[in-house]
């Protein structure tokens, strides 16, 4: 399995296939399907400060190849995630990146020195595009020098590599990146959903008790991929791709476009085994594509020459 | 154990208006644990529609391992569903979530009460009970005569007062309106129904009572955080259930509806 | 069919039902599938100064429930639409909406003068979000100030009102749409296409030989709706809501986001007959929402009570 | 005239690797006025997948109302039109495009060339010379014996050759190099294949000819600009033609390619 193995800051990963964050829980539903020691890392569910309920119900509606969620952000707490959840992962032999959230810089810098101690939390996930938290939010996923300067915060205390959550809801995705670049990110995530909403036919009042909610599964695939191809080319940092990924072919292409993991969200709820199988079917597909090792794929969309890369 | 199979489809009927009943045949049946237990269901193999259906295990039989599905065909994906002939093959993903606590009953009395799409899953029960020493009765709510289905069967279990909206059977008016004016006695109360007949029945019902809730889903199996609801003692606190992991069967007073 | 009347700034409409600009050419082709004096009106495709080739092929390429183009404002040039295409037109007893493109503010001006003048041109539609052409277009399209300078500069020639066509990928689309009412607009259209793309799970290249594409149908109606939403209760101006329609409940569902008019572009491509159909049923579905006439449904979403409006 | 129409499966059946024979039957085959023209196919009544694929018309006979199409299950809309079975419909929009110009010909020489699924519709097209009082040969291209068909129909209309690209059937190598080794005479071709073959035989073969391209289409009916090329006597100018609407058959020297 060596040829899917990917190093990354902070991230060791057997291979590029992990869970993102808010589909996965903590990994304990998951947990009864197959062996998360499998899987190359896994996201977790954002965490805030404070225990979060959440928006109210409904949080989610289909949509045409995708779906479109406000669950805002539920999660147990900091001490409880540091207390329960991350404690009950640590069985499993995966490194864990935490998806930290807030809706102040403090407490974005609070839970990331916190939960950044914990042993198996080998990265951090700084969530600043999360469309479905009214407070701040938007100022940090889509101004590029309040982004800036939020990785900077969260970086300076945080004690293992940090990696910015983009969100897809901006006029210029390259300016985001190069920002949160500057303030010191360890590397990226993208895509964040995309902001939509659906009306019912009859009452014509939106689905989602929250009015609107971010966009995501295979809709938006073409978005994540021309991202992830721009923002490649123009910083220095690794990317973790994810937008709709479905299957082995799916992750080649994120890969094709820039990516040097990546990670599946709303599949897991049509199939609570694809990040296994997907796993499974890459080296089949490597195969067939001539490939020895899969990073030897990252940005091939825009490399000028096949050049020869990383022989592990 | 939660499995996933293509479960193959030993017929599918149509009951009443867009009411379909689907028997399916698999090793998952092996897996049911109580009546009220759910199955969620991915309807085609592509991306349309992308998320997984639920729908309420009606009626199970470990033995012939077939279990089947009551459903009303209505958007896209039940619709889709509706499709499948016999011999075809359908991907559940199941069993999901507690289901009703049968206990030994013998001699007390059961009074189930089922609204809509919410009957089916009172079948599966009535038997379970009426097994296991329960009385049972039953109040069944429909739209109309057109889209009721399944009055015979639950007949051959015990007692069984109908309602529609339209009058055109049994009653006319709600579940309620039967409950109060037949003043119908009951050790226990099981209901399965739309949220608002749900929280009438928390509201103006007396005694032990289960209640299936019906939330939108995503996953399913309580990794997502799209079925939470509050609790009755703490409607604007942290704590939740989930209706997919933590249900969708609670006790009567637990939800905040 | 009076229940499907609309009057908009130029436009008198038999029904609110248009095919959107470049998927229906100047209407040649569907002229033969139905008498194009059935449509509300007819978005021609975009037109510059001078004829255009516009990009390499292929230009298209399919997502999931959508599709990417980069077509290039392929057109044959002021002179030729005014001179051949348009007097066609003026057969059918249609309102013609002059798609109007360029590269620089004078070519948008000089477009809008001359073919504003034309008599069966009833509005502009000012396209400012064309995600294919490079020069200058992607300042027109996000930077609200030049927006709103081109949009004064074009209506102050224009002999006809003018439709601003917004272009989604924006990180604030209310700030668009207040940028260019403030520049004189009469309406806004939108969305036009997302930013995407598409790689070759082979050869690891963009599909597109522009690389990167507009991404249209279904798969962008949740973008669409929840911008519409949005706009319509931030501005004064009619909405053309577009992004995905494909049947009349979709229709529907514009119009309760706010849009007073809608129109249907990768449809057609699919079902040639689509619009006419589309027309065909509502009519049927307002009886099933007990609506006499489809404006009652404009804005329902948000508005407050449901308000008793307009009655032809 | 071109329809929108149900088209009924008479029959569908894998005719080499991956490759299948759909014979469709509708009111549609009436308006087919020409070999070569070709059919946007509509696969499923979903979104996925959302475009309309082309599909040449590889033969078809008025009286029967009947056609057949000749395709390689390949992507995700081949793939699922291949599952359709007899007795089903197929949603079909066409004739679309002009196909080959066949006038009289006594005694003339046609050379028809055919590189993979570019074969089907020249099958269609001999036929048609055949019956105009032409003589025909076939030089047909395919990758690997496993993936080629109808040669067998062919060699019943005239002398055929195969090139294969590994040998496995006929002759090792390309379309061009058979023609060039057998230095086969002919009053006029016909070719359909992929571009770079085109290209090749516009480059390198002498005399008229007239030639089928594929482009990625979006509406197929000259509509969305899609499929547009460059003529040859001004590549880089403004002038165009479409493939869907003015081909896609050009007469060699026409496309710049
Ligand atoms: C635990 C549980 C058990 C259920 N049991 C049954 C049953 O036995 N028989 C039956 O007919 N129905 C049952 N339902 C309701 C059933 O899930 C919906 O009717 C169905 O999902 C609608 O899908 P659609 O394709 O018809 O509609 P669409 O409009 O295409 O659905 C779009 C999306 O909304 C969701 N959705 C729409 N309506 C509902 C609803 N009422 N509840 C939950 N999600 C909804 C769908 O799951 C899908 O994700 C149950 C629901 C739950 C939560
Ligand atoms: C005029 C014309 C005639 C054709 N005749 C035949 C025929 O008789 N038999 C046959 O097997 N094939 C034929 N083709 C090619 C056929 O259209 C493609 O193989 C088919 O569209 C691929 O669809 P898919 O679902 O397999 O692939 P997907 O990868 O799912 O297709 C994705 C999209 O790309 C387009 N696409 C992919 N490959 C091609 C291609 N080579 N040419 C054009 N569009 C493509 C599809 O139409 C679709 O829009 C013809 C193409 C054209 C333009
Ligand atoms: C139900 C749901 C909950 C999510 N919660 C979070 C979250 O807590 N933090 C976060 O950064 N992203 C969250 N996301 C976004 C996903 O991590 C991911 O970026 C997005 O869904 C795109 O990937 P997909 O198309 O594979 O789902 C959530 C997505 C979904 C569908
Ligand atoms: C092939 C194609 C060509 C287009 N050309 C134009 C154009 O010339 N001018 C323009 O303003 N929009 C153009 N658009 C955008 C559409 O008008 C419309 O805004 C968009 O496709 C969303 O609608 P849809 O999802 O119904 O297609 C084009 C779209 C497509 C698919
Ligand atoms: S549906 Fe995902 S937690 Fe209940
Ligand atoms: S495919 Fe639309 S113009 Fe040819």
């Amino acid at each position: 399995m060596t040829r899917l193995q990917i190093e990354l800051p902070g991230l060791s990963l057997k291979n590029p296939i992990m869970p993102a964050s808010g589909c996965f829980g903590f990994g304990r539903e998951y947990s009864q399907f197959y062996d998360l020691s499998e899987l190359g890392a896994i996201m977790i569910k954002a965490t805030t400060e404070h225990p979060r309920f959440g928006n109210p119900t409904p949080r989610v509606a289909e949509t045409n190849a995708g779906m479109l969620n406000a669950i805002g952000l539920q999660n147990p707490g900091l001490v409880s995630v540091m207390e329960k959840e991350l404690p009950w992962l640590s069985q499993f032999d995966v490194p864990i990146i935490a998806n930290v959230a807030g809706s102040q810089m403090e407490d974005y810098v609070h839970v990331a020195r916190e939960i950044s101690k914990v042993p198996n939390v080998h990265a951090l996930e700084l969530n600043i595009s999360c469309p479905n938290v009214k407070t701040g939010g938007i100022a940090f996923g889509t101004i590029p020098e309040v982004a800036m300067e939020l990785t900077r915060k969260v970086k300076a205390v945080s004690e293992v590599p940090l990696y910015v959550k983009l969100s897809p809801n901006v006029s210029n995705i390259v300016e985001m990146a190069k920002a949160v670049e500057l303030g010191g990110a360890d590397g990226l995530t993208m895509i964040n959903t995309l902001l939509g909403m659906r009306l019912d036919l009859k009452t014509g009042r939106p689905i989602l008790a929250n009015k609107t909610g971010g966009l995501s599964g295979p809709a938006i695939k073409p978005v994540a991929i021309r991202m992830i191809y721009e923002v490649s080319q123009a910083v220095d940092l690794p990317i973790i791709g994810m937008g709709g990924v479905e299957s082995a072919e799916d992750v080649i292409e994120y890969f094709h476009a820039g990516a040097s993991a990546v990670a599946v969200g709303t599949a897991n709820f049509v199939d609570p085994f694809i990040c296994k199988k997907i796993i499974h079917e890459l080296p089949a597909l490597l195969d067939e594509l001539n490939v020895d090792h899969i990073s030897q794929l990252t940005g091939r969309s825009w490399r000028k020459h096949e050049q020869a890369v990383y022989r592990p | 154990m939660i499995v996933n199979e293509s479960m193959k489809v030993v017929s599918h009927r149509l009951l009443a208006r867009n009411i379909y009943e689907l028997v399916l045949e698999g090793e998952l049946v092996k897996e049911i644990s109580a009546p009220g237990q759910f199955v969620h269901v991915k309807v085609g193999s592509g991306i349309d529609p992308l998320l997984r259906r639920p729908i309420s295990i009606a009626e199970h039989n470990q033995k012939e391992k077939k279990m089947s599905l009551i459903y009303r065909a209505e958007g896209k994906g039940t619709m889709q569903l509706s499709l499948v002939g016999a011999g075809g093959r359908v991907d559940v993903l199941g069993p999901l979530g507690n289901g009703f606590d049968v206990q030994q009953g013998e001699g007390r009395k059961a009074l189930l009460i089922g609204g809509g799409i919410g009957v089916p899953p009172l079948y599966g029960l009535s038997k379970s009970l009426r097994n296991n020493g329960w009385e049972v009765k039953h109040v069944l709510g429909f739209q109309e005569e057109a889209v009721s289905f399944y009055e015979d069967k639950f007949r051959e279990l015990g007692p069984t007062h109908i309602a529609t909206v339209d009058g055109s059977l049994g009653r006319k008016g709600f579940v309620t309106d039967v409950i109060e004016n037949e003043s119908i006695q009951y050790d226990q109360f099981f209901a399965c129904g739309p949220n608002p007949m749900l929280k009438a029945l928390q509201d103006r019902l007396s005694g032990n009572g289960f209640l299936s809730l019906e939330e939108r889903m995503g996953c399913g199996i309580g990794a997502c955080f799209a079925c939470v609801c509050h609790l009755a003692d703490d409607p604007e606190g942290t704590d939740y259930v989930k209706v997919c992991s933590d249900g969708p069967v609670f006790p009567v007073g637990v939800v905040a509806l």
